[in-house]
């Protein structure tokens, strides 16, 4: 099972595009991308999660992770989603009213 | 119908809780009374549940195995996972601060069981210090079931 | 490397040989040293054996379950697979006609244990009244043994 | 699982395109359309194996033993394959000396 990440530059901010199943197994290599994105100063991050198979809770917890070490550099995480299956994983956490979640990479960046 | 039994036994390493999906997924094609999206939402909870139990067995550093039962019969699908781990207490676990506190940001985990709770029609975990057995039923029709 | 092992018990009945594939397939890749092509032909070879096993449950009417185990090690991958029905004697197959001969076309079945043989790497058959058990090698390095 | 038959004219032959696995579950819908066709006067038949994902001995008899009605009805069973992995099955066999097997349905069906 693989996870494929891809990140590219849309004004003010790295889109980092998510493809594959996100679990205990592949969580660990999202968060580790993730963080070396903040620690080389990028600090305004949408999450695309348009390609992503499937998704849990270790998955949700490498948002939450990353959005707070985002915040405590005055930097921001939103995602993008369009999955109802994968939409439904945030409702049922309350994690919708913690992420900003748009329906395309543009709307996402649209104040760039 | 009589009960169909498929048993899973995985290594309990983290690589192998995508095959548990799998097998709920081909096992779940088999059941047309079972709509995609409540295949979808039973597969989450028995990966969820997976991950408990290849954490537990991590935790003690057995070399056992994670086995997995899955049942179709006319009720529906039932998916029963059991540890070796040194089990917990599931009526005790802590509370999530509501989501609106900026506190809730802390909570990175603890979210697989609740979830689990959220997504099945029966879930019955059964816990002791040799083991976690977690019973999980997605019904053919729960619209017919009292909650 | 340690052994992984998954284990699956599956009814004997057809529409289950396509999940003992789907096994096969997500054993195999976790194993990056198996080449696409040898894990199809190890996918036909453990579903030709499961055939049979379903096959010989069906002949004795027996609800019991077929029994795979997939191993993967440093050898290869390996797979058993295990069934309670009456046996039967491999050495005493019937030969096919040659495939000039127009008698080849009344073998319509008799075609699974021939490509089995031909497919992996070890095969060995072990039978008795009380059932079945076929184990199938794949190894990392076919070339490396001398046939 | 899915096995997909479809059935269709050109000139003088019936072609029946076949999708997904056949196998011990699967074929015994690929049997009976086999069997019907031969029932309708169709004697003439092109099996297309490129939708094939999966093929064991059972679809190996299947066809076997299409081919076998067919002759006692003075018919042909030809098949359409490219996927080296299902013709190797044939190579095994020795069913690749039973079959002419062809690498289109417009060279199965030159002559119509
Ligand atoms: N099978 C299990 N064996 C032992 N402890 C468990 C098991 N399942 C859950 N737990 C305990 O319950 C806690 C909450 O589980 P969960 O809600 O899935 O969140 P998480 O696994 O992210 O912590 C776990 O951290 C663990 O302490
Ligand atoms: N697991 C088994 N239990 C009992 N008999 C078996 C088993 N496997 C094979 N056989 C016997 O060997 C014969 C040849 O098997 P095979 O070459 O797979 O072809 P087929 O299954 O098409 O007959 C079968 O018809 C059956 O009589």
């Amino acid at each position: 099972m693989d996870l494929g990440l891809n990140v590219k530059e849309q004004g003010k901010y790295t889109v980092l595009s998510v493809h594959g199943e996100v679990d205990v197994y592949t969580a660990p290599k999202f968060r580790e991308r993730l963080i070396e994105l903040v620690t080389e100063g990028k600090h305004q991050i949408v999450v695309d999660l348009d390609g992503v198979e499937f998704l849990d809770s270790t998955g949700l917890g490498v948002l939450v992770g990353g959005l707070k070490r985002l915040r405590s550099h005055d930097g921001d995480l939103v995602l993008v989603c369009n999955q109802s299956r994968i939409l439904k994983v945030f409702e049922i956490t309350g994690l919708t009213k913690v992420f900003a979640i748009h329906t395309s990479v543009d709307e996402a960046t649209a104040d760039s | 119908m009589a009960a169909d039994v498929v048993a899973l036994e995985i290594p309990a390493r983290a690589e192998f809780v995508a095959l548990a999906r799998l097998v709920v997924s081909a096992m779940a094609a088999t059941d047309i009374q079972l709509a995609d999206e409540r295949v979808d939402d039973l597969k989450l909870a028995v990966s969820e549940a997976c991950t408990n139990a290849i954490e537990a067995h991590g935790a003690i550093d057995t070399a056992e195995r994670v086995r997995l039962s899955c049942r179709a019969d006319d009720r529906g699908l039932e998916v029963s996972i059991e540890d070796r781990g040194s089990g917990f207490d599931p009526s005790r676990l802590p509370d999530h601060p509501p989501v609106t506190d900026p506190d809730r940001l802390k909570f990175e985990r603890g979210l697989g069981i609740p979830l689990i709770r959220a997504l099945v029609d029966e879930v019955e975990i059964t816990s002791s210090q040799g083991g976690t057995a977690v019973r999980l039923v997605m019904l053919h029709a729960a619209d017919d079931i009292v909650d």
